[in-house]
């Protein structure tokens, strides 16, 4: 463990970062790994969360899953800077090939090419996939 | 008409197990009948009673023995893929020396050829999975 | 004969296979993460678009609306069922294939 | 129910598909819908498997499941025409895009093209998806 | 050098904790530490007691077991998606007011903190999914 | 920085987006049902013999043989690994990601 990855209080900050790159609904991993975002917000590390493939459809504007009868945790991506969870990327390749602007968005992102995703990923020490 | 269902996954983790019901409680209530909804893989996760899902999302396995209830549903779960996924009833429990059930009402474990015979019995055979 | 799709086609071979393999006529229709292929202004719409020309293509309103999508958004051609349509395409059709 | 498909002894014939489209080991669904063709064989259906995608990875020769600890189901599939079931159906496409031939498989197939598969598919009443 | 695993899938359906478990153990026969195995998702599965699977197929979870009172492993399964699941232990039926246990020796429930503490105390995080 | 793939490439999208995303000088291992990616023959060899000329690219040897495969068949410049050589690879490398 080398020195700035020490807090004054005496415990370790980590970058890490949850890769987000499945649908929702049709699996419960979205919701899940949001779940482990929010517990972790708590242990006060560097948190970055990409949403790349199809977890870029995790932030879509107006999901509404009445007439499925699941719950929508869509809402929670909003909460999640009151966790201080703030960096959100998108990937720019998988939003276009989906024909998604940020605008159709829940919360606002940094849309990164696929060279600043890529040094975004080697930036990290742990990496959760889900 | 009569349909027998098939559900390849376990509740939460895939969507399959929701569509299923929701497709199941759409063609009684059609008046079609259901002759068997048979429960294969990890879809024998559905019949266990020990589940307590989040408050504010739906209670699957719950939701299954309701519209067994109201519509005198068949609920089979394989027992070969119930034995490598631990769900007991208590003919199981005695037959494997098992310490406790875990099955839930309305369900039953029975074999393979239960599948066989819903697909000879009805007119469609639905199949749901991941 | 009724197909059904689950998967997106982004993350998976199911449609394409399907698609391959259904014959002229059959019904297909896109259910859970299926659905995106339904959607205007993807890299996958105009394989869909070439599809409707000799198939009749289906998708499930209950799963569009929970991912955030509208009927607006769908695909001329394709037609949008609720569970009950769903129950309806699967009667009508002699038999149906889950690509899962 | 029509004459042709009632046995001399009232039981009814159908033709059951089981489509397999995924590699063995990665995941359960090879071995388990082996099991389901094992039982439903005493039911004297008119049975026919396909193999497509990744199914085909199914029947290749050589498996040797030793050092990942897991069980070599891949002789199974010659004791199938014990149970008469004998019609084994290859994908064309699926085959040759994997670098595969006959030679490759451990019991004799049909290699079937685009076409003659989707006419063998339309032609079934119940089919299986694993 | 210190790893953390996490375990996304449940027995049999994929290889991911079949994976999981040589990688711990390949890890640990050469002298590494492994300072816990957390089942999430549909991983909770893994760490019940009730499974019987075939007599010449590995026994998935007893094998977990072995391998944890070999090296004192902490095996965590996580709370949230134990409740979804119905993986219990003592505290959570009484808790939850069940009337059995599943749980298997040496497995233990408890809070996705202990994932976020995996992260920040290892050295690497594996994580083995579908 | 280690990637892990453990999906074909014929049926999911995990290792072109690998692929995309690794650096060049990163390792990559092909497990579980990735392994496919790894045999000559096929229709993503060429796409893997020209990831091998910036990326380092492994093949876990269990994976292969249980499918039937052996080590002959690996394409030229994939490294066969066994689950020690995994673990040497993991502590090897700063961090791992897998592509589930």
């Amino acid at each position: 463990m080398n020195e700035d990855e020490m807090m004054e209080e005496g415990g370790t900050i980590k970058k890490f970062l949850y890769v987000n790159r499945r649908a929702p609904y049709g699996s419960v991993y979205a919701l899940e790994s949001l779940e482990v975002v929010l517990i972790g917000a708590a242990f006060e590390q560097d948190v970055s969360m990409a949403f790349v493939d199809d977890g870029v459809y995790q932030l879509k504007k107006g999901q509404d899953t009445k007439d499925v009868d699941m719950k929508n945790f869509s809402p929670t991506y909003r909460a999640l800077e009151m966790y201080d969870v703030e960096k959100l990327y998108v990937d720019k390749a998988s939003m276009d090939a989906r024909g998604l602007t940020e605008e159709d968005f829940v919360v606002p992102v940094e849309v990164l090419s696929t060279e600043q995703l890529a040094e975004l990923m080697e930036d990290q020490e742990v990496i959760l996939s889900f | 008409m009569k349909f027998a269902i098939q559900v390849n996954e376990g509740p939460y983790q895939h969507q399959a197990s929701d569509t299923a019901y929701q497709f199941t409680k759409a063609a009684l209530e059609k008046g079609h009948e259901v002759f068997r909804v048979f429960f294969y893989h990890d879809g024998v996760n559905n019949g266990t009673r020990l589940t307590t899902p989040p408050q504010d999302d739906r209670h699957i396995t719950n939701r299954w023995i309701d519209l067994a209830e109201k519509y005198k549903l068949d609920l089979v779960v394989c027992v070969a893929a119930a034995q490598r996924r631990g769900i007991v009833d208590d003919d199981e429990m005695k037959r494997q020396g098992k310490d406790a059930t875990n099955i839930a009402p309305q369900f039953r474990i029975s074999g393979l050829g239960q599948l066989i015979e819903a697909g000879i019995q009805s007119d469609r055979l639905m199949v749901f999975g991941d | 004969m009724l197909h059904t799709v689950n998967k997106s086609p982004f993350e998976k071979n199911s449609l394409d296979t399907c698609m391959r393999l259904a014959k002229a006529g059959s019904a297909i229709l896109l259910i859970e993460d299926g659905v995106y292929a339904a959607i205007k202004g993807t890299e996958v719409e105009a394989k869909m678009k070439a599809a409707a020309g000799d198939k009749k293509l289906y998708v499930l309103g209950p799963d569009i609306k929970a991912r955030g999508l509208d009927e607006g958004q769908v695909i001329d051609g394709i037609t949008v069922v609720d569970y009950g349509g769903f129950v309806d395409l699967a009667a009508e059709n002699d038999k149906v294939q889950a690509w899962l």
